[in-house]
């Protein structure tokens, strides 16, 4: 089947070729030349989009293309500022998501919609129309999220949740609603390969069933697997319909990119001495909702990428903060960089011994949205870039930090005066890793690398990455992404509990096989490590840690 | 012409419809305006703080050309002797201090007479001796008002005790009314006030006790409970003084004018106070009044039993003005 | 019997006192649980008062009054919710604005009524249990609206936390972004909020020149706004603990004057400070439980909503 | 009501330059319009009192003197203020900071009285620097430690200095010569802020606030510690993130926010009052509040702001006097004045759309064209 590629505003209005031949019944919902314009931005122009009943429907795009956009446009959360929608033939206007959840639409935020002290329970209510008991509601929640595979307890408050679980959360309450119409902006990002694939099935259910689905995702291979058809978004406009079922995620990432795909190049691993090293780390928090490490041990040598494996809420937060300092631990020795003990203290010492680090939330942590970008380079540039003096900034220099960056890592934005807030979350994910490798650490932590950034940036940031390591730091990268990990990183270990595993090389081991110590088959396994470490106590800590 | 019109400036230190000490002497210059009619201007300023605040407002008086200011609260006192020296073709006058110049006048009222009546109807009203007493701030005009209400109740019920609460406030109804009834609960079954506002008078006819007002007449928030009050009455005096300034008699004495000069009086006395305590009230007024009485009449005993004042001796005018005990009978403590 | 009666007459005392604060405190709970920061109370409870007054002192109804007062302080906090919510004025700012504003128009109206007497609102009179000893006065011996703001308490506890307007409120506070994105009318909500914290403290404000101290006078507040909204920081946002706050002050305050006339050798002024320390006290054992204050207060307090609709 | 009948805001994308000066001249225009329309018909001459509330207080030097002289502690404890609010730390017990400031250095004036010399100016202004400092650090050291909220507590802290300081006017610190009335001795020559310009007022204390907006200007736009604040102040997970300790900027705003408002009281008693009082500032740590914010939580806009709303009070008071204007309609147009300044500043990031439901069905033809 050849692509037909089409201009979307000479062809706006016309039938969509072939649609109606295979799928004779008028469309569940269609988008007819749907404009919107942001102050300085055309985000949608012109889109026309034909979503059929029982359809799966993929809608790509880079970063910034509009997706997010056009769905809100659909839910009702922005209204057009031109075009229409029809919804099952007839023209309606959807003001409110209210209004969209009386027609049958159903929508998982990209961001998330959630209200962080209020509990699930309280959290899926709100998503509800609430005419049902708090008590049969609960019941709903367990039974929905037992049979999608989607764990949850409903009673815990969402303030404590791991991104994965606050994810999970934002499904089933969609999922509550019986749509007919499902939205989903990026809902697997933080899902385990596992998760990903049981959702994939609830998904073809409920396709089955009669109920459409939009589906937004960065993740190509499994739009092929899932999808039915595809839109394809660039600038605003729409550049493209497909089948993905025939197409490579090369030729699909090309078609969002518009040009050819450049995938990462990874050469062997010329290890050195171990940089980051961590021992006996264990944490006690005394948030009932958090988990505890326990015994976490490994090291990061110069020159290598290192791994972590695991769906969110298994500690990978709690490795995070004690990793970055944010929330020290009590022995100096549980923590080392280059054989400095640095458990005990803060951010800034390990960033002076030359740690790096790049957080998942990249808006709200890794950056401050209403600063502009040269700003932003100070927030962990100051030391390292010398931009302070005597407690004064220097703001030439931390601008100039900021256009290297800027230029290093091609973010696309209108210079330093920038603020955060206004760059596509791709963009800004670049923005922080370029300021963290521009920094040249000794030891980078990365989490999430490219959560919902598209396969161009994740390619030139998995580049990036792999030239830093092979320029002699510690990489260690913390990623539920085991397509990513496989990708970049040289020895892989997976977080489950609290409890690290064992670690082993990238050629030695599958993505079956890392899935499934993801989740849960991790108690034999870590049997069988303790017994070796028991076995190798003396010897294995004075080596290896 | 309005040129030759003589304007007159008045500086409240609260709002003039607090009901109370600004609302009186704001009586008192709209009864300058009625009396000396179209020969006159007045104007006033409400709220003023204690603070950095007065001087300006009474420069702003005077270089708008007032030619008499009266400052009629103790904290402006430094303000008006600093702007006083300033212009001294004008006359000011300032209330309670104890400054002057030789263009700044000083008047204030001896309250503590009309104190001595009260304690002396009192004292025939109560039937347990326990009185309870609401002062303001511990300045000497608050605690001289409660020795002399103090001693003259004494005098008629040795027994007798007056209870103290300090509002800290001039005019805080919730507080007054706060205050009372923390009296009216321990017990005693007159309440006195030095403070402005009607609630205590409200909550003694609430819990059907006697109480005393202070300021105006206030038996209409408590025409059962309401005894008489102090009523401070500036209209005679400002009117004088600014008719002394237009006949350009006005000299910068000091005033402290009591019973006699009716800047003190008292409000209607409560019809169900027998004939004969009714009788005692007035020849007591008599008495204050023609000097045959001194309030402070010796002997005086402290708080802590030390004699004050000798037999036959009566306080003088400086000791009064600045009394900082109590007498034998008051329970209370003042800061020292 | 002697110590129970002056305990039964300090906790009637204390009762009364806290009941303006009450009021007052409860709506702004609900105020800031939907993430506005009023700090214009004082100014609201000052129009409240005047105007139950005016109403009263006219037409003699207390119902209408204490109506009046409601009306009146929703009169001021519609204005501040124009000025937040439709024009994204800076809260803090607006609220001592509105201060400023109330505490001269509640003046100006109370002009004429100055030293005007009021007979004040009605007292429960239960027949035979109002004069049980002891428990008469204390239970069945208070009027109307102290009844009603114990109600109001528990009334307000049940919305927010057993209702399902109540839950979006509090889902409006707590994250205003997402609650527009699923769908609810932030501004409205928190307009509605608005004003039923306005409401509430021109009841409170009604409250002081109605029953309390039945009179008008300027300022007659004194700083009650101020602790009503120290109460709400105090209480964690939890409308129980506003009553068990407003209280606590009320009975500290109480008890420093009783202190002071059965003659403690304590200067008043340490006296007076009792109630100010002991509200710290108590804020500084309760706030270090983090994360009870984390779940209760509202994450979006004080920050404007722009919907980008 | 209905928020959609309202006309529509519009998001500008980034704050327009020229509305950041416009906005204070269309609220000063809107108020003049309203306030003249109040004062008609309160049955006032708009002319004549609008002259009395804006011109006549500044038309003299003494009247110019008066108003930087008003501005000066307004001035002081907004900028502490604005320092702390800018990172979320809302101290909003200036009011008894600065009276502490005042105990503090009107205390040392006392204590050194009759052994007085040129160093003695100095001490009392470190000594109330200090003194507000040390108010500040109590609730700094309750939330650090205990978590406890620094609005309750700091506006609690407001009573108890009040009350302290009413104890000791009428106790320890009263006159002695002074007939047990409620204030200390004047403070000596020694102890008094010079005159800066003679026959006013004016005292060194004036100038010392022009310093602290600077100062305050460099801390806040130039220094690393004022990129910390307004990152814990915008983001505090992304301060986290930095390694800024948030602890010592809890500390480090509320010992600013501290020692300028105890700076404040200490000049107020130093200059214009020249002894202690019971009563010491009308209210400056509240109305500082309002300044803050209405400067914008900037040194420089802090600095109009005080002016402003100093001289609408002196203009109140004014036409009080002249016009027999009740301060009770000063109240109700200082509002309308604040209300007009505040909501002003939407057009800043926004601008006004009128036809108010014109955006909800556009016509395709007229939008869709890029
Ligand atoms: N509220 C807004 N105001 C201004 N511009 C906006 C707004 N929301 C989105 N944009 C801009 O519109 C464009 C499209 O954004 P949108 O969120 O739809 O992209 P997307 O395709 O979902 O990207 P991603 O893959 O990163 O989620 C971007 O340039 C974005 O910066
Ligand atoms: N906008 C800019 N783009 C690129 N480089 C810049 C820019 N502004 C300044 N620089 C460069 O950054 C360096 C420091 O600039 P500048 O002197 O302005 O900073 P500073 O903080 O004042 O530092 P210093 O205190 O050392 O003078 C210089 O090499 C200058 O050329
Ligand atoms: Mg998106
Ligand atoms: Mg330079």
């Amino acid at each position: 089947m050849s692509i037909p590629v089409r201009d979307g505003a000479a062809t706006a209005g016309a039938a969509i070729p072939g649609a109606a031949s295979r799928l004779p019944d008028v469309p569940r919902l269609e988008v007819r030349r749907v404009t919107k314009r942001f102050p300085g931005c055309l985000a949608n122009d012109c889109v026309d989009l034909v979503l059929r009943s029982g359809e799966i429907h993929a809608l790509l795009g880079e970063n910034g293309a509009g997706k997010s956009t056009l769905v809100k446009i659909i839910y009702g959360v922005l209204e057009a500022d031109a075009g229409d929608l029809l919804w099952e033939g007839r023209p309606v206007r959807i003001d409110s998501p209210a209004t969209a959840r009386k027609l049958g639409i159903g929508m998982v935020f990209q961001h998330f919609s959630l209200f962080e002290s209020l509990t699930v329970a309280e959290n899926v209510a709100l998503g509800l129309d609430g005419r049902e008991r708090p008590a049969a509601l609960i019941e709903r929640i367990r039974l929905v999220s037992q049979r999608y595979g989607l764990e949850l307890d409903p009673d815990r408050h969402v303030y404590n949740l791991s991104v994965g679980e606050r994810q999970r959360v934002e499904i089933v309450r969609c999922l509550l609603q019986q749509p007919r119409l499902l939205v989903m902006d990026e809902p697997t990002s933080v899902l385990t390969p596992q998760e990903a694939i049981s959702l994939f099935e609830t998904l073809r259910r409920l396709a089955a069933e009669g109920c459409t689905i939009l589906y937004i995702s960065h993740k190509l291979e499994e739009i092929r697997a899932l999808c039915d058809s595809a839109t394809v978004l660039r600038g605003g406009r729409v550049v493209a319909s497909v089948d993905p079922r025939t197409q490579t995620a090369q030729a699909l990432a090309e078609l969002m990119i518009g040009s050819s795909l450049m995938s990462p190049q990874r050469s062997p691993a010329t290890t050195g001495a171990a940089r980051l090293q961590v021992s006996h780390l264990s944490t006690t928090s005394d948030d009932p909702f958090a988990t505890e490490l326990k015994e976490v041990r490994f090291a990061v040598r110069a020159g290598e990428i290192f791994g972590i494996a695991g769906v969110a809420g298994n500690g990978q937060a709690e490795l995070l903060a004690a990793l970055s300092g944010e929330q020290p631990v009590s022995d100096p020795m549980m923590v080392r960089i280059d054989g400095e003990p640095v458990g005990n203290s803060g951010p800034q010492r390990r960033r002076n011994l030359g740690l790096a680090f790049v957080p998942e939330e990249r808006l709200g942590r890794g950056a401050v949205p209403e600063m502009s970008l040269s700003d932003n380079a100070l927030l962990s540039g100051a030391r390292t870039q010398g931009l302070v003096r005597q407690g004064m900034i220097r703001r030439g220099r931390s601008r100039a930090f900021a256009e290297r960056i800027i230029r290093s890592f091609n973010v696309v934005t209108h210079g330093y005066r920038a603020e955060a807030r206004s760059l596509s979350g791709g963009n800004l994910q670049k923005f922080i890793v370029g300021r963290e490798i521009l920094q040249e650490p000794k030891v980078l932590v990365v989490a999430q690398p490219t959560w919902g950034v598209d396969a161009g940036a994740a390619a030139a940031i998995h580049q990036a990455l792999i030239d830093l390591a092979r320029q002699g730091t510690a990489v260690l990268v913390i990623s539920q992404d085991l397509d990513e990990l496989f990708v970049l990183c040289d020895r892989l270990a997976v977080l489950f509990q609290g409890r690290l595993s064992d670690s082993e090389p990238t050629g030695q081991t599958s993505v079956e096989q890392i899935g499934l110590l993801m989740g849960g088959l991790f108690e034999a396994s870590i049997a069988a490590a303790a017994a070796r470490n028991a076995a190798l106590a003396g010897k294995e800590t004075s080596h290896v840690v | 012409s309005a040129a030759d019109k003589l304007k007159a400036g008045f500086i409240y230190v609260g709002p003039v419809g607090d009901f109370g000490y600004s609302y009186q002497h704001d009586l008192g210059r709209k009864a300058v305006e009625k009396a000396l009619g179209d020969r006159v201007e007045t104007s006033f300023a409400e709220n003023v703080s204690e603070g950095a605040d007065a001087e300006r407002v009474i420069n702003q008086f005077a270089s708008t050309g007032y030619g008499i200011v009266f400052a009629t609260s103790f904290g402006f006192m430094n303000a008006a002797v600093k702007v006083a020296a300033r212009y001294p073709k004008i006359k000011f006058e300032h209330a309670t201090g104890y400054k002057r110049g030789p263009n700044l006048a000083t008047y204030s009222a001896r309250f503590y007479e009309g104190r001595t009546v009260v304690g002396r109807i009192v004292a025939h009203m109560t039937k347990n001796g326990k009185i309870g007493y609401i002062g303001s701030f511990p300045i000497p005009e608050v605690v001289n008002g409660i020795n002399a209400f103090t001693i003259a109740l004494r005098r008629i019920r040795p027994d007798a005790e007056v209870h103290v609460i300090w509002a800290g406030s001039w005019y805080d109804p919730g507080k007054e009314s706060a205050a009372a009834k923390a009296l009216i609960d321990q017990g005693c079954d007159v309440i006195c006030q030095h403070t402005d506002s009607p609630a205590a008078v409200q909550a003694a006819q609430e819990r059907g006790i006697w109480a005393v007002g202070q300021s105006s007449d206030m038996t209409s928030f408590g025409p059962k409970a309401h005894l008489t009050a102090i009523v401070e009455n500036w209209t005679g005096y400002y009117v004088d003084r600014v008719k002394a300034v237009l006949d350009d008699s006005w000299k910068p004495i000091d005033t402290w004018g009591g019973l006699s000069s009716g800047m003190v009086q008292l409000a209607p006395l409560n019809p169900a106070i027998p004939a004969d305590v009714q009788d005692l009230a007035k020849q007591t007024i008599a008495d204050i009044s023609s000097g045959a009485l001194h309030p402070f009449a010796g002997p005086i005993k402290d708080q802590t039993g030390k004699l004050v004042v000798a037999e036959g001796q009566h306080a003088s005018d400086p000791d009064i003005l600045s009394m900082a005990y109590f007498v034998e009978g008051v329970q209370g403590t003042l800061p020292t | 019997m002697e110590g129970a009666t002056t305990a039964v007459a300090i906790a009637v005392a204390m009762i009364a006192a806290a009941t303006p604060l009450i009021f007052a405190a409860l709506g702004e709970l609900v105020t800031e649980k939907s993430g506005m920061l009023n700090l214009g109370v004082e100014g609201m409870m000052l129009v409240g008062a005047v105007s139950g007054f005016a109403v009263e002192a006219t037409t003699g109804s207390g119902i209408l009054a204490v109506a009046a007062g409601a009306v009146a302080g929703m009169a001021l906090a519609t204005l501040f919710s124009v000025l937040t919510l439709a024009l994204l004025a800076n809260q803090v700012a607006t609220g001592l604005a509105l201060t400023l504003f109330g505490t001269g128009l509640s003046a100006l109206i109370g002009k004429s009524f100055v030293g005007m007497p009021l007979p004040g609102l009605p007292h429960l009179a239960v027949p035979g249990l109002s004069d049980l000893p002891l428990i008469g006065p204390l239970i069945f011996g208070h009027d109307l609206l102290v009844y009603l703001a114990i109600a109001m308490t528990f009334g307000v506890h049940e919305f927010l936390y057993r209702t399902r307007p109540g839950l979006i409120l509090r889902a409006v506070g707590e994250n205003h972004d997402a609650a527009h994105a699923i769908g609810y009318p932030v501004l409205k909500i928190r307009f509605a909020a608005v004003l039923f914290g306005g409401a509430m403290s021109g009841i409170g404000g009604a409250y002081l020149s109605l029953v309390y101290t039945p009179m008008w006078a300027e300022n007659m507040t004194a700083g009650r706004g101020w602790i009503a909204l120290a109460l709400v920081v105090f209480a964690t946002w939890k409308p129980a603990r506003v009553l068990a706050g407003a209280w606590l002050f009320g009975g500290v305050s109480i008890l420093a004057l009783h202190a002071q006339g059965s003659g403690v050798a304590v200067p008043s002024q340490f006296l007076n400070m009792l109630p100010y320390l002991a509200t710290i006290l108590v804020l500084v054992l309760i706030s270090r439980d983090r994360t009870r204050i984390r779940l209760n207060a509202p994450a979006c307090l004080g920050r404007s909503f722009y919907p980008t609709v | 009501m209905s928020f959609d009948a309202w006309p529509r805001l519009e998001p500008r994308g980034e704050p327009s330059p020229a509305m950041v000066w416009l906005t204070p001249v269309i609220a000063v225009a809107a108020t003049v319009v309203s306030g003249m329309i109040l004062f008609t018909l309160l049955g006032f001459d708009p002319v004549a009192t609008l002259q009395a509330y804006f011109i006549t207080p500044v038309s003299t030097r003494y009247g110019l003197a008066e108003l930087a002289l008003k501005a000066t502690p307004l001035t002081l404890c907004a900028i502490g203020l604005a320092t702390g609010f800018r990172a979320n730390i809302w101290n909003i017990g200036a009011e008894g900071q600065l009276t502490i400031g005042a105990i503090c250095g009107g205390g040392v004036a006392l204590a050194a009285w009759g052994h007085e010399g040129p160093w003695l100016l100095p001490v009392m202004m470190v000594a109330g620097v200090l003194g507000g400092m040390g108010w500040a650090a109590i609730p700094a050291w309750l939330r650090v430690r205990f978590n406890a909220s620094e609005i309750l507590t700091s506006l609690m802290l407001v009573y108890v200095a009040s009350l302290l300081l009413d104890y000791l006017m009428h106790g320890p610190w009263r006159d002695p010569e002074g007939f047990n009335f409620p204030q200390s001795r004047q403070f000596g020559p020694d102890a008094l802020l010079p005159i800066i310009v003679s026959e006013t007022r004016l005292h060194l204390g004036s100038p010392l606030a022009l310093v602290a907006v600077f100062s305050g200007w460099l801390l806040l736009a130039r220094s690393f510690v004022g990129f910390q604040i307004r990152v814990i102040g915008l983001t505090p997970l992304a301060a986290g993130y930095a390694g800024f300790n948030q602890r010592r900027l809890v500390w480090i705003t509320l010992m600013i926010g501290g020692g300028l408002s105890g700076l404040a009281g200490v000049i107020e008693v130093a200059g214009p009052i020249g002894q202690l009082t019971p009563s010491i500032s009308p209210g400056y740590g509240f109305t500082a509040i309002i300044v803050a914010f209405l400067g914008r939580l900037h040194p420089v806009g802090i600095l109009a702001a005080a002016l402003l709303v100093a001289l609408s009070y002196i203009g109140g008071e004014a036409a009080q006097i002249s016009l027999r204007l009740p301060l009770a309609v000063t109240g109700v147009f200082q509002g309308m004045l604040l209300f007009f300044l505040l909501a002003s500043d939407v057009l800043i990031r926004y601008r006004v759309r009128l036809g108010a439901s014109s955006h909800r069905r556009p016509a395709p033809a007229a939008q869709g064209i890029r």
